[in-house]
């Protein structure tokens, strides 16, 4: 006899049911690149999940274990989360590294699902923009903004994603424009102040809201975003700590600073609907794998990643600080988990026996 | 609007005041019993008593093979402060006394005192009924709840007289009943208090009187609402309700535990390592108190309880009145089970309860349900365990306030030590953490393995450091007896030599003297 | 006051010694086993690269400038700090034994390591001042300690995982100090020195 | 003579410091720590004389002593071989022999002449007798170290397994291959043919 442990009942949750909330939450966001980018975004979504899906099955098949994994959602979510936080601009040989990337030195390596320090997705991102920097910080005009611009039928973007900008009779300067997290940081360098730069730029934050800004793929669009995030809270997917401790830390540093001096800091709003922080926020912080398992230590975890994220956006080199601030945060992961615990019941806060 | 306000809580997880921290809620509660009228169990063929069915130490049975017994007659005395004595249920003879298989997930067996029925029921009465409590003595009703054997019913079955101390240092003043049974499945103790309501208040009266506490509690969950009205009904006949209260509390597992149940009912915590009383609080079910009053006020000892014998397999479930040490297949053979094929009997509730190896089982006073549950539906709760995705759930969920993901691994990875430092041992075992967990990963399992394994380092410590201890003082001794040796033998040789000395001295005396002697022979 | 905590900054994270210097590799993948072992270790380079650097700027300000014998600066370089750590071992064993069992055992692993020396010989390129270079150093061990500490947390969490055979042990370690790396460059920028 | 003055400079320095560090060597001298103490608290004194020491004290000296490997001491099984390598500092070695269940010895007492050479055999004193009577072992002090078994001259001494106390029962493993092979060892102990499948 095998000795079964109590509780004989089960609640019915899964591995799988919770990533495929997850990807069920990021339809919403995609569906918008789709309405930014074209066909583009298509392009990169289905390579993105299709190499990912396939680096999954073929390293679950070196390493002689079951291949039925490949569908436990898993890699699909990471592929998906990959292409939602690259630039659309991306050559097809790009996108195809960092899913093997994400996959493999991601997450295979370190033993597969469950013990990957790192958010895969993020993880392939930063190793793409330290590598190929340029690429990464050149953003498309989106379908919206240039309808003269002959960018998004289906046969030139599937030229412009294999052949690049030469082969549409393009020049990277008609096609590209400065994201406003980066136009903000150039125009801040030669000291011209915010609000002049967001003038000048033509930001609007209700369109930043509803998502019609250059930018990467899924990162456009707050309300997609918050629509699928909040979905999600509610299902108890994700729990409300790191979301919610990320995103106020950021608006209370941005407001402090921006009332400090309002011509080098920019608003909190600002700050809120740039760039990746919503989508880092909902879906890449609350990585279940590389995020703190209790709840203050997710608080905790949250508020290092906004502190971070605000620093690296204002101060740093790059002005998309969130996937940063989110890897670096992955790194403490096991000292949060291992210093800050949950109060026992019973007893004192702290750690003793 | 309470209602909705509740579930906006619970679906945030923010925890009101009045609540225990973590839990769950189970949505699909299988009370199939519920309102089903409590139906008394038919006689057995034969009745097993296990001389341990409490937590603390074994009794020693005080009958001989052979000799006939009387229903309430003590057949085993308790040995030592934490014991309980166990009662006969029927009249009739002990066949043999050895061992047989009790309710305990080892499947390991247990001396136990085998009774043959004679059909008569003649009672043993010398106990004497106590109707005027209140005028009796709190020691000797503390002595009285002693000998009937009480131990708590609610499943924990810790003896119920070590709780009715008055204190001086720790006055009791609240005592709660707790009418919760948070388990799925199980029924007997919300049947109970729609049959018994006026038993179970009379108790709670006895053990107010006995600790000298003012308030009472009974707390009750708000899906046993009919239960709520009839207890409010008898509190205002009885004149009670000035001092006792009946506290309703939303649905969630396992608001049953005691820590929960104080928590959820007072906001007090239990401080770790201490005793519920040490907050001046006593806890304990409604089972309990009813067997309390038919000790005191009927000088009944305790031989049989509720039970809810139900399951997806049981035909006929029902809220039985069983004497203790009928077996469960006969019990479950009553409520209609006829083969036993791929049939999993449970002893407890889904939650909490032990998978049993073998229906042969005799029920004891901490059964408070069977289930036959067919084998698949067991087994899709033990479904193969995947890697953890650290998400937390089981944390959120935990009463205790753990993190039992980490916990489980460092069960897994035989730190034992780690575990200890993310606190093992406040862990209850309630199994909220792995009813929730997505991978399936038995974290109370792991748990379980963990504690027996830090109790089996400290017993192997304990047991080298005694050998330690046995070992020096042998090699000790042995020094000391070759010195001893030495003493000896240098005493010996001393006197060996002082005695070849002393008869060289006298050779050398007789010689001399025989020289002085032959001198003048020589001289002559 | 500025100026200082610009060097301090810079040295924990811009410019940290593991990360992007590569200095001090050894003791970061040979003491990271486990957390308490980090912690202990942390605080032993703290303690030796103050000292080194204390030292170092007291032996080039006062024997190798004014005797003109800077190339000898690694020689003196070695020989005070192992001197010197050897020496704070011993006094640490006698009087604190607490703190001796904390760092002490550490002391001798580090006594001239390349992040130890590495502090030393950068402090007197930069040409700090006292207080300059004593911080340097310090915020220097503070950056080692930080990443070695939150290295050692992740390897703890490495040790369970049921890593490919091929890339158990320094494979998937190193992999790993790769990816921190990576990530510490998005504190580029951060301090312009 | 440029040369000269470092050499004389360096020479001096490093004799100063050589002197201060042999001066501090000698007055801040501390007694090594008693490792031996700490090996000896984490054997199982069982005194079996397994490991080829006469005892644990002994074993643990030499190990602490850096005498012997770690992975010497049997009964003390897998836990007690990767504590005491920890302490040392060293790489864990496996234990050679097999890891078998606890026994503790029992006398055959129709069979005892009475001899006393066990008594004078055993390490912990745990066996009762006088010359000419039944001698008999207290079983909760054995440690099982068989070293009673060969001075007794009618072999009247037998290992026996100890039986699973339900105080001392404890969970196995969750479905993992100890807990089956546990399974097989009861059930075969039980006379049962295989275990059953839950």
């Amino acid at each position: 006899m095998i000795f079964l442990s109590s509780p004989h009942q089960h609640g019915g949750n899964s591995i799988q049911l919770t990533m495929f909330s997850v990807i069920i939450a990021l339809i919403p966001a995609a569906m918008v690149s789709v309405y930014l980018y074209g066909w583009l975004a298509v392009f990169l979504l289905t390579t993105c999940i299709g190499v990912s899906l396939l680096t999954e099955y073929l390293s679950l098949k070196w390493m002689g274990k079951k291949t039925d994994r490949v569908w436990d959602g898993s890699a699909g979510l990471t592929g998906l989360l990959l292409a939602l936080v690259l630039p659309a601009a991306v050559p097809w040989w790009m996108v195809i590294f960092a899913s093997v990337f994400a996959i493999v030195l991601g997450k295979q390596l370190y033993g597969g699902l469950g013990h990957n320090p790192f958010n895969p997705a993020l993880a392939a991102r930063v190793v793409l923009l330290i590598s190929f920097p340029l690429q990464m910080t050149t953003w498309l005009v989106p379908m919206h903004m240039d309808a003269s611009l002959d960018m998004y039928s289906f046969m030139t973007s599937l030229k412009f994603f294999f052949l690049g900008v030469d082969a549409v009779q393009q020049t990277w300067d008609a096609v590209t424009m400065a994201s406003p997290l980066g136009y903000l940081k150039t125009e801040l360098g030669q000291g011209v102040t915010v609000s002049e730069a967001l003038q000048q730029y033509h930001y609007s934050t209700l369109h930043a809201f509803i998502g019609r800004e250059a930018g990467s793929l899924g990162e456009g669009s707050a309300l997609a975003l918050l629509m699928g995030g909040i979905w999600l809270m509610a299902r108890h997917t994700i729990s409300w700590h790191i979301p919610l401790s990320y995103l106020a830390t950021v608006a209370v540093m941005a407001s402090l600073f921006n009332v400090i001096n309002p011509d080098v800091y920019a608003p909190p709003m600002f700050h809120l609907l740039a760039g990746g922080l919503m989508l880092c926020a909902f879906f890449m912080a609350t990585d279940p794998v590389s995020s703190p398992s209790s709840g203050i230590g997710k608080v905790v975890f949250g508020v290092g990643c906004g502190v971070l994220t605000w620093v690296i956006r204002t101060f740093g080199a790059y002005p998309e600080g969130a996937m940063f601030a989110v890897v670096l945060m992955n790194m403490a992961t096991p000292l949060i988990d291992y210093y800050v615990r949950p109060r026992v019941y019973g007893r004192k806060r702290g750690r003793q026996s | 609007m309470f209602e909705f306000w509740h579930k906006i809580q619970q679906s945030l997880s923010i925890g009101s005041v009045q609540s225990f921290t973590g839990g769950i809620v189970h949505r699909n509660q299988h009370k199939v019993t519920a309102s089903h009228p409590i139906v008394a169990c038919a006689l057995p063929e034969l009745f097993i008593h296990p001389i341990k069915q409490h937590i603390g130490d074994p009794c020693e049975p005080i009958v001989q093979v052979g000799e006939r017994v009387l229903k309430g007659q003590t057949i085993a005395k308790p040995q030592g402060y934490l014991s309980v004595p166990v009662h006969a249920s029927t009249s009739g003879t002990v066949t043999s006394i050895e061992e047989h298989t009790i309710p305990h997930p080892s499947g390991l067996g247990l001396i136990s005192i085998y009774i043959k029925p004679d059909g008569l029921d003649e009672v043993d009465e010398s106990l004497h009924p106590l109707p005027n409590y209140r005028s009796v003595d709190a020691v000797e009703l503390r002595e009285r709840v002693r000998q009937a054997g009480i131990a708590g019913l609610g499943g924990a079955v810790f003896p119920t007289f070590i709780k009715l101390v008055r204190d001086q240092k720790n006055p009791i003043e609240t005592v709660i009943l707790n009418g919760i049974e948070c388990e799925p499945w199980l029924t007997c103790d919300h049947q109970l208090m729609i049959e018994k309501a006026h038993e179970i208040i009379s108790g709670l009266d006895i053990i107010l009187h006995a600790v000298d506490a003012s308030k009472g509690i009974i707390a009750i969950e708000d899906n046993k609402l009919d239960a709520v009205k009839v207890i409010e009904k008898t509190l205002a006949d009885m004149g009670l309700n000035e001092s006792v209260e009946v506290r309703v509390l939303p649905t969630r597992y396992p608001q049953g535990g005691e820590k929960q149940l104080i928590q959820a009912v007072t906001g007090k915590e239990v401080p770790a390592g201490g005793l519920p009383l040490h907050i001046g609080i006593l806890s304990t079910n409604v089972g309990t108190s009813k067997a309390v009053y038919d000790a005191v006020c009927l000088g009944e000892p305790l031989t049989e309880r509720i039970i809810t014998v139900s399951g997806d397999a049981v035909p006929k479930p029902a809220n039985m009145s069983v004497r203790l040490g009928t077996s469960m297949h006969f019990l479950l053979k009553q409520c209609g089970v006829e083969s036993f094929d791929g049939i999993k009997v449970l002893h407890g509730g889904p939650m909490m309860g032990e998978l049993l190896s073998t229906d042969d089982v005799p029920v004891v006073k901490g059964s408070n349900g069977i289930l036959a549950m067919t084998q698949r539906n067991i087994m899709r709760a033990h479904h193969e365990e995947e890697p953890c995705i650290r998400c937390g759930d089981c944390g959120d969920v935990c009463p205790a306030g753990l993190m039992p993901n980490l916990l489980a691994a460092h069960c897994k990875e035989n730190q034992f030590e780690r575990a200890e430092d993310y606190n093992l041992f406040d862990c209850i075992e309630c199994g909220a953490c792995s009813f929730v967990c997505p991978s399936h990963i038995p974290l109370v399992h792991y748990f379980r393995y963990g504690k027996g394994q830090v109790a089996q380092i400290n017993r192997e410590k304990e047991f080298a450091e005694a050998s330690r201890v046995r070992s020096e003082k042998r090699d000790a001794r042995l020094a000391k007896e070759l010195a001893e040796k030495e003493e000896k033998r240098r005493i010996a040789k001393e006197k060996k030599e002082a005695r070849a000395k002393a008869l060289a001295e006298k050779e050398a005396a007789e010689q001399a003297s025989s020289e002085v002697a032959a001198k003048p022979e020589e001289d002559t | 006051m500025t100026e200082f905590g610009i060097i301090l900054l810079s040295a924990v994270l811009v410019n940290n010694y593991v990360l992007t210097k590569f200095l001090g590799i050894c003791p970061f993948l040979g003491v990271s086993g486990k957390l308490e072992t980090a912690i202990g270790m942390s605080f032993a380079v703290m303690f030796v690269m103050t000292l080194a650097s204390t030292a170092s700027w007291i032996i080039q300000q006062l024997i190798l400038i004014p005797f003109d014998i800077m190339y000898l600066q690694t020689v003196f370089f070695i020989l005070i700090i192992a001197a010197l750590v050897q020496f704070v071992e011993m006094v640490m064993h006698k009087t604190s034994p607490v703190l001796y069992q904390g760092l002490g055992i550490f002391l001798p692993l580090i006594t001239t390591n390349c992040a130890v020396l590495g502090v030393a010989i950068l402090n007197v390129q930069q040409d700090y001042s006292f207080f300059a270079s004593v911080l340097y150093g310090f915020g220097a061990a503070v950056g080692f300690g930080l990443v070695l500490v939150l290295f050692s947390g992740l390897r703890e969490r490495l040790e369970a995982a049921p890593i490919p055979e091929v890339f158990k042990g320094s494979p998937i370690t190193l992999i790993t100090a790769g990816m921190m790396a990576l990530a510490f460059m998005g504190f580029a920028g951060l301090v312009k020195v | 003579m440029e040369l000269l003055y470092p050499v004389l400079i360096f020479s001096l320095l490093a004799l100063v410091i050589g002197a201060g560090l042999a001066f501090t060597s000698r007055y801040f001298h501390v007694e090594g720590d008693p490792l031996a103490d700490k090996v000896d608290a984490l054997l199982p004194q069982t005194q079996c004389g397994q490991c080829g020491y006469p005892g644990c004290r002994p074993y643990a000296d030499a190990v602490a002593a850096d005498e012997v490997a770690v992975n010497h001491c049997v009964p003390g099984g897998e836990r007690t071989m990767l504590a005491i390598a920890d302490i040392m500092g060293v790489e864990p070695k496996a234990i050679e022999e097999e890891e078998t269940a606890p026994v503790v010895a029992y006398i055959r007492e129709d069979e005892c002449i009475g001899c006393t050479l066990c008594i004078k055999a055993c390490p912990v004193d745990c066996i009762i007798g006088a010359p000419k009577q039944y001698h008999t072992i207290i079983t909760d002090h054995c440690t099982g170290c068989t070293l009673c078994l060969e001075p007794c001259p009618v072999d009247c001494i037998d290992m026996v397994e100890t039986p699973e106390l339900l105080e001392h029962w404890s969970w196995p493993v969750p479905g993992t291959k100890r807990a089956v092979k546990a399974e097989k060892r009861k059930a075969q102990h039980d006379g049962r043919e295989e275990g059953l499948d839950v």
